[in-house]
């Protein structure tokens, strides 16, 4: 499903003091089954615009293309479930979500919402809990007794269990020790394998560099870039200029002054060939 | 101004807007508020989104009082209604009151902060420690409730976009439905404030607090000759108001 | 400590009643607002007398942010620390029983609701006790009676989180 | 216990604690020399009890009852009597931003330790706008809590530990709800802070990136136990223990070795990126 906005602008509390334009004329395009990332600083509207992937804002001015919908401003709030079911939303910190009285029926609790009956419901919620990554029997525990790391687990799975096509995931892995964070990154490059688009809001920029084929940035609620990875990093004054970071592989080999690069390497690998190949020659 | 001042004002006012019983009482006081509205300096528009909401009932209170009162002259009955001369300045009395009491909480919130206003509340209720009351405590709390409403509010409606996103429904639906609607979004809420009130009270420990014994204040509050000038406004209005009411 | 995290707490569940009262749902006639469901919490939590305390400040405060819509009047303040004090009596440390839902939510319609809010308004604005109360007979009628059903789905669902803390 | 004036501003000696309603001990046997302005790192995966440690270094958590057990906090051993002078001389800056946050604008928080000392009025306002200063919040001070970044929040929270003059602030996973640039800003604010007031720093963290920049010394947690402590450097070698206990492995590390396999030959002695660098450098030359 791809994604198409047409002159996005979103105005929070229109006509009052506090105005202030949320996204500024956004135009894009998202290709199917493409892993995309969305960076720019804290406050520069990537979460303003991810949450008008499923309507939760609805644009100002402008319209939206989506999983075979049309959001104007006019789309009324009703039969927006549809929507949500193939484009969904995991939020920063989305342990907190988590309400129900055992794990299994709190990751089933979308697929229910989304007409799966109760049986189908809690075999995905079986099936999820699984590829998360959590032993099977924390299943019939209460949410609320486990670690942090299990919570947020379970409540992404509560997400991923009604398989949406578009899966749209704030920092999802903000706050967890490495190891957690490097098997949850790989959850979500398997579910772009398997045919969904995976859009993911972050700040790491190593995992920009690792996994999007796509990348928008964002600053003061424009798109001021949309492009491949490598051609956002490829000139360095410009990254600065926008107060952004850029992967550590490429920030090392800057330091490399008399070594020749074809191209930037954002990636470890990237580099350490590139150093090979420097010192063959 | 010292807010302490403005709230006892603006409750002062709510006693004495009862000895006005005449049009030219009535006219007094709706005078004095006006300028009172006119010192803030602030658009009339401030004042009538404070009125606003209540409009529809202020009108509905004084149409039933017009109806169900009876008394002097008698214009026209059906039923139990009756429209009499009686009813008719009563209701338009009560129009008045409604009103001007609204306005003048309005004067007294547009121009105080929040945090102000509940300074001065605590102030008043300081006087209750005679009773035994853990006036301290009830500060404290006063303070969480104030700064979290802010943060609570975000955090509301964080989590109903995230249940929104899995499908949950919060506007549409039966009445069981809806009433079930409300578990996704409490308890997020309230595991959430156990959460709070546990790293909270753990980092005020860590600050120092222990209690409220041998604190001293950042925030003070200081009586300025503008309250002298509320004062005697008030003392003036009063004064008029019981010379031109009817007795 | 123990007592310093109670009142947090307090503090923090005032808060949430506080922003509960901003929604309601229904037709405009009979709009029920949730801000009941907080005085429940408060009764549930923290008992009858820390309950109506919380009830007090939660009406303070929310004057002191939003304006209160009666002016800054005592006896509004009353009525916010009455319901909790109901509900705390019906709720605290007891189980969750159906009767306790209806019997409570009956007193806290004719003992707050009417009763005490018909006197306020008469004697704030002067209006007759008959058409105050007239004028809040049909929705009383009414409100209780959803508000029931939602009570039962919060401490059905504040019961089940206290027994895992 | 006699308590003798040392270098070391914090001592654990042979520290237990389990947790109510917990059979198993969260901290075994926790032996903890901290120098005076030294930067430790604490790190360990989540759950590793990293985080208990700070709670005992200023009495919010009490040690089980053991006869060898002692903490000593600048020369004082902790003690019902001497807990509040500890928490006057250790401050610290917890994980969630917003939990952490009590006034109910930037100025009232930052004087909140301050009204809990007593301290009188004027003084206080000095204190207050010195420190706003300091973090280079001024502008801030009287803006409500929810209109500020996480990172700002920081920034106040450690003002209102620097305005009651601490000797020791602890950063509690106080950079892991940030963002990048946030994080990055408070570290440099803490470490600058560090080296004018000669404070002595410990960081909670599981950033082994952030240990190597910053820290003197390491303190490696798992399982309520202590791995390995020493210069960072030295405790990142030591690649299996790191993989082990669910950490990442330092990017120059990674790196060197990932060189190593493709063929390049890097020396032992080669362990900063500074060195790297220059090596490298050289083999092109």
């Amino acid at each position: 499903m791809s994604i198409k906005f047409n002159n996005v602008s979103y105005i929070y509390s229109p006509g009052s003091p506090l105005e202030k334009k949320g996204l500024d004329d956004v135009n894009f395009e998202i290709k199917d089954n493409s892993f995309v990332t969305i960076i720019g600083h804290t406050g520069s509207g990537k979460s303003t615009l991810m949450q008008h992937f499923n309507a939760l804002l609805k644009p100002s001015s402008g319209s939206i293309e989506i999983a075979g919908k049309v959001i104007t401003p006019e789309t009324k709030n009703k039969n927006l479930k549809e929507l949500r079911k193939h484009v969904s939303i995991v939020f920063q910190f989305p342990e907190a979500q988590l309400f129900e009285d055992t794990v299994i029926d709190d990751i089933a609790f979308g697929p229910k919402n989304f007409g799966y009956s109760e049986k189908k419901a809690k075999d995905v919620a079986k099936e999820w809990l699984e590829k998360v990554g959590l032993d099977p029997e924390i299943g019939n525990k209460s949410p609320f007794e486990l670690s942090g790391g299990q919570m947020r687990r379970v409540a992404i799975a509560g997400v991923m269990a009604y398989q949406p096509d578009i899966l749209c995931l704030d920092e999802p892995a903000a706050g967890l020790d490495p190891q957690a964070r490097k098997q949850m990154m790989n959850l979500f490059v398997e579910y772009q394998k398997a045919g969904h688009t995976v859009i993911l809001v972050t700040h790491n920029m190593d995992d920009v560099a690792q996994y999007a084929d796509d990348v928008l940035v964002m600053e003061h609620g424009k798109l001021i870039k949309h492009d491949i990875p490598k051609n956002i990093f490829a000139d360095r004054t410009w990254v600065k200029k926008h107060y952004l970071n850029e992967p550590t592989a490429s920030m090392f080999a800057a330091y490399l002054t008399d070594y020749n690069f074809d191209e930037n390497p954002l990636t470890i690998d990237k580099l350490v060939d590139e150093i090979k190949s420097n010192l063959r020659k | 101004m010292d807010p302490r001042g403005k709230l006892l004002a603006t409750i002062f006012f709510v006693c004495i807007i009862f000895l006005a019983n005449n049009w030219l009482s009535y006219s007094i006081i709706c005078l004095f508020s006006l300028l009172a509205v006119w010192a803030t300096k602030l658009k009339p528009k401030v004042f009538w989104d404070g009125v606003k909401p209540l409009i529809g009932l202020i009108f509905f209170t004084s149409l039933l009082q017009l109806f169900f009162t009876s008394g002097g002259e008698v214009y026209w009955k059906w039923w139990i209604f009756t429209c009499s001369s009686y009813g008719i300045t009563n209701a338009v009395y009560i129009f008045i009151r409604f009103t001007l009491i609204i306005l003048i909480s309005t004067v007294m919130t547009v121009t105080t902060m929040p945090l102000e206003i509940a300074d001065a509340m605590e102030w008043i209720l300081t006087p209750l420690k005679i009773f035994k009351v853990p006036v301290d405590k009830i500060a404290l709390v006063m303070s969480i409730a104030l700064r979290f409403v802010p943060t609570l509010f975000d955090e509301t409606f964080k989590i109903m976009n995230a249940q929104r996103s899995r499908g949950a429904d919060f506007n549409n639906g039966g009445l069981i439905k809806r009433a079930k609607a409300i578990a996704p979004l409490l308890v997020p809420l309230f595991i959430n404030s156990l959460q709070t009130a546990v790293d909270l009270s753990t980092a005020m420990e860590a600050r120092g607090y222990r209690g409220s014994e041998g604190r001293t204040r950042y925030r003070v509050l200081n009586w300025s000759k503008y309250d002298l000038y509320n004062l005697g406004y008030f003392v003036i209005l009063t004064v008029l108001l019981l010379i031109f009411r009817t007795h | 400590g123990e007592e310093l995290r109670k009142l947090v707490l307090l503090g923090i569940i005032v808060a949430i009643k506080i922003i509960l009262s901003q929604f309601s749902f229904g037709p405009a006639m009979v709009k029920v607002g949730l801000g009941f469901i907080g005085s429940v919490m408060l009764g549930y939590l923290f008992g009858p007398i820390w309950g109506a305390v919380g009830g007090g400040i939660s009406d303070l405060i929310s004057s002191a942010i939003f304006g209160n819509q009666g002016g800054f009047f005592i006896g509004f303040t009353l009525t916010a620390m009455a319901a909790p004090l109901i509900y705390g009596l019906f709720f605290y440390k007891k189980p969750v029983e159906i009767w306790r839902i209806i019997v409570s939510t009956i007193l806290v319609t004719i003992i707050v609701n009417i009763a005490m809010n018909t006197l306020w308004v008469s004697l704030l604005y002067g209006v007759d006790l008959k058409v105050a109360l007239i004028q809040r007979i049909p929705k009383e009628a009414i409100v209780p009676w959803i508000q029931m059903v939602v009570i039962y789905f919060v401490l059905q669902a504040l019961s089940r989180v206290k027994i895992k803390k | 216990m006699k308590v003798m004036a040392s270098n070391n501003i914090i001592s654990l000696k042979h520290v237990y604690f389990t947790y109510p309603n917990s059979k198993r001990p969260a901290l075994s046997d926790i032996n903890l020399d901290i120098k005076r302005g030294s930067w430790t790192s604490i790190i360990g995966h989540n759950g590793s009890g990293k985080s208990t440690i700070t709670r005992l270094i200023n009495g919010l958590l009490l040690p089980d009852e053991n006869q060898n057990t002692y903490i000593v906090v600048d020369n004082q051993e902790l003690s019902d009597d001497t807990v509040w002078n500890i928490r006057d001389k250790v401050g610290i800056v917890f994980q969630n931003p917003d939990n952490q946050f009590v006034g109910a604008t930037v100025a009232d928080d930052v004087a909140f330790g301050l009204e809990n000392r007593g301290i009188e009025h004027n003084e206080m306002k000095t204190r207050v706008v010195k420190a706003l200063e300091e973090v280079g919040m001024t502008e801030y001070a009287t803006a409500e809590p929810s209109n500020l970044s996480g990172g700002q929040k920081q920034r106040v929270a450690i003002a209102g530990i620097l305005a009651i003059r601490p000797k020791v602030i602890i950063l509690d996973e106080a950079t892991a709800m940030l963002d990048p640039n946030g994080r990055e800003s408070i570290l440099r604010l803490v470490k600058h802070m560090k080296e004018r007031d000669n404070l002595t720093v410990i960081s909670i963290t599981h950033d082994v990136n952030e240990s190597i920049e910053l820290a003197d010394n390491v303190v490696v947690v798992n399982d309520g136990k202590i791995l390995a402590t020493g210069d960072p450097i030295k405790v990142f070698e030591n690649q299996a223990m790191i993989n082990e206990i669910g950490l990442e492995e330092p990017f120059i590390f990674e790196l060197k070795n990932k060189l190593i396999k493709a063929g390049i030959n890097i020396p032992l002695e080669i362990d900063t990126e500074e060195k790297l660098v220059n090596y490298l450098c050289q083999l092109n030359s």
